[in-house]
């Protein structure tokens, strides 16, 4: 049995998740859509906390929230008029949203009811950051050393690719 | 921790110095140098091929960073037919790459090429899942850049975003049905997944498979994952489209052959050989049916790359060595046919500007060799002897035929029929070029650059001896016969 | 390698196309047709000459200058030759016909393009002749399709580029089929655990196939590769796409390719699925009979000359197939012979007709009459094929006929008081028939086309045979009639290859008469 | 006796036909006649002393010291082997297999045909250097065409008699047929004559069918082609390979007497063999109903008729069944139905002869009629028994009948063919209507041609007398119904010659047009005439029964007047009055011209009518070929093929491409609808899987 | 009550399934990137979620999530960057208005 306290914060967690994802989609004022999304991403980044992973959440802040909403806020600037709503949808398009999304819903739902019902959480000793360091650095089974290296030559590749992009010739 | 291992991925680490030097020729060389930039990249990624073809066949296979990445004759072997490819797209891209348009992004043009490349031999090294994401990402990131090259032309501003997108999208289904992969076996290690996977299916597996296949299929442009396809290839420029048809395509096949096999080979029987079968079906022939009434030659050929995957898929399928032969053979033999056509077709782009299948009639009247080089090209893909795409098509079939069972009997049936339509369209345009001449010719006669010719030249060579010199069929597969995939 | 013969057939083609690459004008590439193709028809004779005395000094193997050279070692794939009778007849009848064809194609346009592709195409049908390797015999095969396309797109008449595509695709529909069965084959070629092997004698000898794969097997070998000898009822390239063709194009075609459909039919199918081909031959003889019938009706109110013996054509090459499926030594000596004599006669249909179309532009007997006081040669000649084709002794078509007749009406017999049905017997009583039909529908254009007034005044002006035209049309009308004089040195020369192991299968069904 | 001679009798007409085909136009045009001509003339000689060597040397080759004739096969090549011969394990030959031999076979009746043939060939060859020319002497074009075709013909059809097989048979019988249509059609311009040639060799080929199939039956349960096997007769041949082997005489004739060949549709199978067979000969020796081809036949050159259709082709029929006439005789049903055809035939074509208006046509179906004679003498040939009136009958009197009518109808039709020929060549048609009261102006050929007309009649002591009175007397010997019927032929026959004689010579004076008077011919067209009547007069004088019997055994002496001796009287003067009262009935309305034909024409219109339109069978005939073979038959098969057959081939074309279009919306190029169809895909695919895997 | 790991899941499910909901109505490519980032990061709870649950002793559920959120920023900034270029280029960024090529 669970502590109330946690099972609140479980429930707000969830429930923020669901809510925001939601309007995230279907807002019609995009800038808010990127607020939903910052929300969202807050939202999991809790859920990494409420399990134990508070390295992950933390870089789940920084990275998702701190960078990419950023990104995503200054891009909607630059392409969009603030204040602009969005048209309403066609009910066609709406329809076969909702088509793919129900349908991804069930049969994933499915699987995963089938699968995985009443697994509980299990106990986990916290991961300390000097063992997250040296997995990532680590060339044994479990250990990200190539990752890490490989990661890194897709990033530059990135990077050279969205400034050949975003240059203006 | 043994730093020393990273020793083992030597074509891995030597393309990497490839794209460093071309990293620092084109970041720090005076601006008059610049112009050598293609030459350079040529002949260093040239030399550096030669260098893999002396070196990196003879090893035996290696595990490394704890069967993470592993490598073996064969899989040095792939990536050396990739190396072949990318040598020739970047032969061919010199025109290109050196038009006034481009001059300014010529450098960074080969860097996202050599990185792409990078992320298919981790596709194609990769024995744990992480890697392998790595990997395709990498394979496709930068790719989307390269479709937005063309800024002048809006169709490659539509196709990057549309290839992103959806790439995008594919990897986190991708993505999905790992996670479900990870959640079944606790590990992404494909040895350990191989092992954890009972032979019993569970609808979580046949799920995780179906979204690996779904991301797989995405970058192999499988029906009904292929939509992007036309477009993007249509909209990139031709350098950009070859190297997708052929590189990319190739790799992914490769790379998907391994993990069905290493990570996934327990339940073939039970769960993804009828997936494929499906999938194959569908992929050969919508990608025929859509091929038969394009106009535009890069969409078309895109389209006939769709259904060229699905008879990769073949090798797949068989799951033995005279497939897992047959296929990189395949792949061989399409890089050769492909980039024979897409060098004509880009000699002509760049020439004229004319990529619609009526501007090539009446083309052997005044170009003649790029004409018969086309009809090599389409003949080869059409699986007519004794060019060498008849020989890849017929080993495919004879190792999925191995297999056995009467099922694939009748998915090589369908296959053999569909090679009918294939035939069709692939004639169409050498009725373009050889039999339309009473409205004369559109495109006039003209001189293509050395390096297209090079490039075609080298394409041709590869299309006329491929096939009836045997040597190459029999190393491949006494090479998987001998070391298997692993 | 070199040493063997056979490998010259292959050789002194590809010769050819180098020197018609490097050949600058039209006498010199006339020069490089004439040479090469009298060079093939010289090999090809003293092949036969060599062949024949080797047998009379008593070599008894199944095939002679056998040779094999690995290629694709791996995957069991040799470059296996070697030839029998009936491969010899085949050789030399291609030998003729390119010969003829060359010359039959003198004033063509575009002509380095033209025999470039000709002799492609005559590469890939010796090299099937050759072959007994079914790998590289399903190579040739489709190497000699393939040229066709452009031969006939290019060169062609009428509504050529339809034509040439729906060849090339039914065709290349068959050979689908076909693929299928030979690499089904290839995995049933052994007991279990020996060696798969591509080569046609080791699999007939090791008669690996079980009963229920030949029954899968058979019927796409058959149907593989009788598309090309125009069974029904996927025969219905054959009319467009001969009627499209250029002269010599269609003399190659018709003499030649549709005969690399009835070889392989027997080579491939019968040869080493004789049980299924027992079991199943009814299914196919209803075809091949209905065939015979069928296009020697059709024939009959066609109007233009080249439909005509497009249906002819399909008639007589329904009556290759059809005696092949007799399971009968007699009748499958007719079998071949048909081939042969079909193949000559044919191509002097076509290189007629080609000529005439050449004067009169047109090909619709309505439109032409009186033709034997203008082109008293070529008329004459073509009164000649027509009596072969329709069967005059003296002339191929006889000859092939009635061996295929007696044979098959024997079989039917001995199959109808064994208790094995009537099928064969009534359909060899059908086939009979069609020589009352074919002499209707040959008169019927000697009549409209060669006899009576003439129909348009401006052909008066035409002029008869070139010399080369004339050589052409002697060279086959001589062949025809060589066969036709002189069958049995023919026969004789099939007939050994029908050794009594072919018929292995068949002994236990089969009642001994008497 | 050597086989020099034999080859050469096949091999120099053979050889003419080659020279003058291939190198006819380098030639003058006489001179290709002359080399025609006088080929055949050696040709002539060395059948001549071919066939007296064999009916007269005595050598033991040729006759038996019992005074039976043989049968000798002087050569015998196997041109092509159908089943190999079974070899036993010494080397022996066990079995001879199927093969097609060409030879030479050399017995009673095909010595006489050497003679019958060559001698008509060599007349007619000399008659046409004069009748291919025109009124100046010079020669048509085409001459050595013609005498390629002629040459070819002859070899051709010694060929075909001197077959020492069935299928050597079969072969010589289409190359008549060929040289046949070459020469009907030899005017080809004439579209008559282009249409007539194509229907004599149709309808022959169709006929020919039923002769293939019935050498297949026959040869197929007796396991040989050959003459000496299948009628059992003893040969003694040159070589012993072609020997009867052993025992193969007695199995052929224990398959034709103990049924040992199954039933169909009631009858043996040997009988349908044999009627089969029988059907080839309908067709070559057009009995009724493939008779059509024969009078159209007509548009070829007058010599040709007489040559071809008139002596030697058109007989080959009756030839073919005498020669397998042992068999016959084993299945009588088979010689009944030969009777029938035969005497319907003789009938038929009498009747029509009576009311044609071309001369050439009413020798036509003279021809037919008297063909017909010797069919129903084959018919109702017996062995050995009594007759009606309680008679003696000669073993086989109705062959020898037969092949003696064959034999003398051979030079009397030839003759008035030729005639005829005279005739037309003078007047420039072929209608009688055109002559009238020729006899003064042309006195050879009128004379010539009333000793032919005597001849055909049947009045003593001409030809056909004799021939015609053991005809009858072997119909006598087997039915008495037959036998009125055939008399009453007879009469008609006398009739409609003398019908014939009286109009072109008699009737009403000719009318002569301009400076164009009618007259006899130069003397190679009238020394054949005078030849031939010559013939005529003396030929029922030949002892048949002596030189050709059915199995050798003569039935009468030797001397030139055994036929007197031998005549059934009775028979004769029955046989003689009714051809004096039909000579009498022509010469009373046709001598003067007079109303009785009119009157009797519109006594009766109807019997005329069908009569003069030969009734209807040609009109039949074009019926079922025309509009339902042709329209009915091949044009359905042909729509059907161009629409339902290739329609579908091409339908998988047109599906193919409307499939395409159908699916190109699946590309909208909306990426939203490219995700939505991924996913989708994705999902269906996995939910399918798991429906079928779990 | 207790959490069990599909209480976790099934929020990452329905996220996933906005994200695809939004992918496939929104008409601002912005948008769509956004939803796309919703089921990136769903997969991250996934991973997180199973290693958590059912493999407490390992992290490579985790070390997947570490990578995959670089990943998608990396994925993110590209796209954006070709966005912004695709802005230049026809003035909006309307999905809709990038469909020129088809069929």
């Amino acid at each position: 049995m669970e502590s109330v306290g946690s099972i609140i914060a479980y429930v707000v967690i969830a429930l923020s998740i669901i809510i925001f994802s939601v309007l995230a989609v279907t807002t019609r004022k995009i800038l808010r859509a990127a607020t939903y999304l910052l929300f969202a991403l807050f939202a999991t980044a809790a859920i990494y906390f409420s399990l134990d992973y508070e390295f992950l959440g933390a870089v789940q802040i920084a990275v998702y929230a701190g960078g990419i909403v950023v990104l995503f806020v200054f891009s909607i600037l630059l392409t969009s008029h603030p204040g602009d709503n969005s048209a309403r949808l066609a009910s066609k398009k709406r329809v076969s949203g909702l088509i793919a999304a129900i349908a991804m819903l069930l049969v994933s739902g499915y699987v995963l009811i089938s699968r995985c019902i009443g697994v509980a959480e299990p106990a986990m000793q916290s991961i300390d950051m000097q063992k997250v360091g040296a997995t990532l650095m680590g060339t044994g089974h479990g250990e990200y050393l190539l990752p890490f290296e490989a990661i890194s030559v897709l990033l530059l590749a990135c990077i050279i690719g969205g400034i050949v992009v975003a240059r203006k010739r | 921790m043994d730093y020393s291992q990273f020793l083992a991925m030597k074509q891995e680490i030597g393309l990497l110095i490839v794209f460093l030097l071309v990293f620092l020729y084109d970041t720090f060389m005076p601006k008059k140098a610049l112009n050598g930039t293609s030459v350079f990249t040529c002949v260093v990624f040239a030399i550096y091929t030669a260098l893999c073809f002396c070196c990196c066949m003879t090893d035996t296979w290696a595990t490394t960073f704890s069967g993470m990445y592993a490598t073996s004759p064969a899989i040095a072997a792939i990536k050396n037919i990739l190396n072949v490819g990318a040598l020739i797209v970047l032969i061919q891209s010199c025109k290109w790459a050196n038009s006034d348009e481009q001059v300014v992004r010529r450098g960074e043009f080969y860097e996202l090429l050599l990185a792409t490349l990078f992320g298919m031999y981790l596709m194609i090294s990769a024995r744990h899942f992480l890697l392998f994401v790595i990997g395709l990402e990498s394979a496709s990131l930068p790719l989307a850049a390269m479709v937005a090259f063309n800024k002048n032309r809006y169709e490659s501003h539509e196709a990057s975003i549309k290839y992103l997108l959806t790439a995008v999208f594919s990897s986190a289904v991708f993505m999905m049905g790992l996670s479900f992969v990870y959640a079944l076996a606790g590990s992404l290690y494909y040895t350990d997944i191989y092992c954890a996977i009972s032979t019993q299916p569970s609808a979580m597996l046949v799920l995780a498979l179906a979204f690996v296949l779904a991301g797989m299929g995405f970058k192999l442009s499988l029906v009904p994952f292929h939509l992007w396809t036309a477009d993007v290839y249509q909209g990139a420029p031709t350098v950009v489209t070859s190297y997708l048809s052929v590189i990319s395509k190739g790799s992914a096949a490769f790379a998907l052959l391994v993990m069905m096999v290493q990570a996934f080979g327990l339940v073939y029987s039970q769960v993804w050989e009828w997936m494929l079968y499906a999938l194959i079906i569908l992929t050969i022939t919508v990608g025929n049916l859509f091929a038969m009434r394009q106009r535009n030659m890069k969409r078309f050929l895109a389209f006939s790359s769709v259904s060229q995957a699905g008879y990769i898929m073949l090798g797949i399928i068989a799951m033995n060595a005279t497939g897992m032969a047959s296929l990189m053979y395949y792949i061989l033999v399409y890089v050769f046919s492909n980039l024979a056509a897409f060098g004509v077709i880009s000699a002509i782009e760049n020439n004229c500007g004319k990529v619609d299948m009526d501007d090539y009639n009446g083309l052997y009247r005044t170009n003649p060799r790029l004409s018969v080089a086309m009809m090599l090209a389409m003949f080869s893909l059409a699986g007519i002897p004794p060019f060498a795409g008849f020989f890849s098509k017929f080993f495919i079939f004879t190792g999925a035929i191995q297999q056995g069972s009467t099922a694939i009997y009748v998915l090589v049936l369908i296959a053999l029929i569909n090679t009918i339509i294939s035939l069709y369209y692939y004639l169409l345009v050498v009725k373009a070029m050889f039999i339309n001449t009473e409205n004369g010719c559109v495109i006039a006669p003209f001189k293509s650059a050395c390096s297209e010719r090079l490039g075609l030249w080298i394409s041709v060579a590869g299309i006329l001896l491929l096939g009836i010199v045997s040597c190459f069929y029999n190393s491949l597969l006494e090479l998987c016969q001998t070391y298997g995939i692993f | 390698m070199f040493s063997n013969i056979l490998i010259y057939f292959v050789l002194i083609p590809l010769l050819m196309l180098a020197g018609l690459g490097i050949s600058r004008n039209v006498k010199q590439i006339r020069a490089v047709a004439v040479v090469g193709s009298t060079a093939l028809i010289a090999l090809s004779v003293y092949l036969l000459v060599d062949y024949l005395g080797q047998r009379a000094a008593g070599n008894e193997a199944e095939m002679l200058y056998t040779g094999s050279w690995s290629w694709f070692t791996p995957l069991n794939i040799n470059l296996s030759v070697g030839v029998d009778g009936i491969s010899i007849a085949m050789l030399i009848l291609s030998s003729f016909i390119l010969f003829t064809g060359s010359f039959a194609s003198w004033k063509i346009d575009q002509p380095k393009e033209f025999f470039l592709w000709l002799i492609l195409l005559s590469t890939g049908v010796y090299g099937f002749f050759i072959s007994i390797d079914i790998f590289t015999m399903f190579m040739f095969y489709e190497v000699a399709l393939i040229p066709m396309y452009l031969l006939i797109g290019v060169w062609g008449s009428g509504k050529k580029n339809y034509s040439a595509m729906k060849l090339t695709l039914m065709l290349m529909g068959g050979s689908a089929f076909l693929m299928l069965g030979l690499i089904g084959i290839y995995y049933h070629s052994a007991p279990a655990g020996q060696p798969l092997t591509w080569n046609l004698l080791e699999i007939a000898h090791n008669n690996a196939i079980s009963t229920g794969w030949q029954h899968f097997l058979f019927p796409m070998t058959f149907v593989g590769f009788g598309v090309l000898g125009a069974m029904f009822p996927f025969h219905t390239w054959s009319p467009d796409g001969h009627a499209s063709a250029p002269t010599a194009v269609s003399m190659l075609h018709a003499g030649v390719l549709m005969k690399l459909g009835g070889y392989g039919c027997f080579r491939v199918s019968m040869y080493l699925m004789p049980e299924a081909a027992n079991d199943l031959a009814w299914i196919f003889l209803i075809l091949t009979g209905i065939s015979v019938v069928y296009g020697a009706f059709s024939a009959c109110v066609q109007t233009d000359l080249k439909y005509i013996n497009a249906y002819s054509s399909v008639s007589h090459c329904g009556l290759v197939l059809f005696a092949i499926l007799m399971i009968n030594t007699t009748a499958m000596t007719g079998a071949i012979m048909q081939m042969l004599s079909h193949g000559l006669m044919t191509a002097l249909f076509f290189a007629l007709i080609g000529m005439i179309y050449g004067r009169t532009h047109t090909r619709d007997i309505h439109e032409m009459g009186g033709m034997m006081q203008i082109l008293p040669y070529l008329s004459v000649c073509y009164v000649i094929a027509g009596f072969a084709s329709l069967g005059l002794p003296g002339l191929s078509g006889f000859v092939a006929e009635m061996t295929i007749f007696v044979g098959s009406f024997e079989q039917g017999m001995i199959d109808y008081l064994g208790g094995a049905g009537s099928l064969r017997l009534v359909f060899t009583i059908i086939a009979c028939c069609s020589i009352v039909i074919t002499a209707v529908y040959i008169l019927r254009v000697v009549g409209k086309l060669l006899l009576g007034p003439v129909h348009d005044d401006h052909h008066r002006q035409l002029t008869d045979a070139t010399w080369w035209e004339r050589l052409s049309t002697a060279t086959l009308i001589i062949c025809v009639a060589a066969i036709g004089c002189f069958p049995n040195f023919f026969e004789q020369l099939i007939r050994f290859t029908f050794n009594p192991e072919f018929f292995r299968a068949l002994a236990a069904n089969v009642p001994v008469l008497n | 006796m050597e086989s020099t001679m034999p080859v050469l009798i096949l091999a120099i007409p053979l050889f003419t036909f080659l020279l003058l085909g291939l190198l006819g136009k380098f030639m003058q045009r006489g001179m290709a006649g002359v080399i025609g001509t006088s080929a055949m003339g050696i040709t002539l000689v060395l059948s001549y002393i071919t066939a007296f060597t064999y009916f007269f040397s005595g050598n033991p080759l040729f006759i038996s010291a019992g005074g039976d004739r043989l049968q000798a096969v002087i050569f015998n090549t196997v041109w092509l082997q159908f089943t190999p011969d079974q070899i036993d394990a010494a080397g022996q030959i066990v079995k001879h297999g199927l093969a097609i031999k060409l030879g030479f076979l050399l017995d009673s009746i095909s010595a006489m045909m050497l003679v019958v043939i060559t001698t008509i060939s060599f007349m007619v060859h000399l008659y046409s250097n004069g009748y291919m020319r025109d009124h100046h002497g010079v020669c048509e074009k085409g001459f050595q065409r013609f005498f390629a075709y002629l040459s070819l013909f002859s070899f051709s059809m010694l060929g075909l008699v001197v077959a020492t097989n069935i299928f050597q048979m079969y072969i010589f019988w289409e190359l008549v047929g060929a040289s046949s249509y070459l020469l009907i059609g030899f005017y080809y311009t004439k579209p008559s004559a282009v249409s007539a040639s194509k229907k004599a060799f149709i309808v022959t080929r169709f006929a020919d069918l039923g002769f293939l199939i019935g050498i297949l039956i026959l040869s197929y349960y007796t396991g040989t082609f050959n003459f000496t096997e299948l009628t059992s007769v003893p040969v003694e041949g040159l070589n012993d390979v072609y020997a009867v082997s052993a025992g193969t005489a007695e199995h052929i004739r224990s398959i034709f007497a103990d049924s040992k060949a199954p039933l169909f549709m009631g009858a043996s199978v040997m009988t349908w063999a044999l009627v089969l067979i029988f059907m080839g000969g309908m067709g070559k020796s057009a009995m009724m109903p493939l008779h059509i081809w024969l009078p159209d036949a007509m548009e070829g050159p007058t010599p040709v008729s007489a040559l071809i259709h008139a002596a030697t082709m058109v007989v080959a029929g009756v030839y073919l069944v005498a020669r397998l006439f042992p068999l016959f005789l084993m299945q009588t049903s088979a010689l009944d139905i030969v009777t029938v055809v035969g005497a319907v035939t003789a009938l038929y074509a009498a009747m029509v002869a009576c009311a044609q208006i071309d001369i050439k046509r009413v020798l036509a179906f003279s021809t037919i009629s008297q063909i017909a004679f010797m069919m129903v003498s084959l018919g109702v040939t017996r062995i050995a028994h009594t007759d009606a009136l309680g008679h003696e009958v000669h073993e086989g009197l109705g062959y020898m009948a037969s092949m003696f009518h064959l034999f003398t109808h051979a030079m009397f039709k030839a003759l008035l063919f030729l005639g005829a020929g005279a005739l037309i060549h003078a007047i420039g048609s072929n209608d009688y209507t055109a002559m009238h009261g020729l006899r003064k102006y042309m006195p050879v050929t009128h004379w010539t041609f009333l000793i032919g007309c005597l001849a055909i009649a049947g009045i003593i002591p001409f030809a056909g007398f004799f021939s015609k009175d053991e005809i009858l007397t072997a119909c006598f010997g087997h039915s008495t119904v037959w036998a009125i019927w055939m008399t009453l032929v007879a009469g008609l026959t006398a009739f409609y010659m003398f019908r014939l004689y009286f109009l072109i010579f008699w009737w009403k004076e000719h009318k002569v047009h301009g400076e164009h008077v009618p007259h006899d011919q130069p003397w190679t067209m009238t020394l054949p005439l005078i030849i031939l009547a010559a013939i005529s007069c003396v030929a029922g004088f030949v002892p048949f029964g002596n030189l050709v019997t059915w199995n050798g055994h003569p039935i009468t002496g030797a001397g030139f007047f055994t036929n007197l001796d031998n005549l059934n009287w009775n028979v004769a003067v029955i046989s003689l009055c009714v051809a004096i009262i039909g000579i009498l009935v022509a010469m009373k309305m046709y001598r003067k011209e007079n109303p009785l034909p009119e009157k009797m024409r519109s006594a009766l219109p109807r019997l005329w009518d069908w009569c003069h339109h030969r009734f209807y069978w040609d009109e039949l005939y074009m019926f079922i070929t025309h509009k339902i073979i042709f329209d009915r038959v091949c044009k359905p098969i042909a729509w059907f093929d161009r629409h339902v057959i290739d329609g579908t081939m091409d339908s998988f074309a047109t599906m193919t491409n409307r499939l395409s279009v159908a699916i190109k919306g699946l590309q909208s190029g909306r990426i939203q609808n490219y995700v939505w169809v991924y996913l989708l895909g994705a999902l269906v695919l996995a939910v399918v899987t798991m429906l079928c895997v779990l | 009550m207790e959490k069990t790991m599909l209480c976790y899941l099934i929020p990452s499910l329905i996220m996933f399934c906005c994200g695809v909901y939004g992918f496939i109505t929104r008409k601002n490519m912005i948008a769509i990137l956004i939803s796309l980032e919703l089921m990136l990061n769903s997969v991250d709870i996934n991973f997180v979620v199973f290693n958590r649950f059912l493999f407490p002793g390992s992290m490579e559920g985790m070390f997947f999530t570490l990578f995959a959120i670089a990943i998608a920023a990396a994925e993110t900034a590209l796209a954006i960057a070709i966005i912004i270029n695709v802005f230049r280029s026809v003035k909006n960024v309307d999905v809709e208005e990038v469909s020129k090529m088809k069929f």
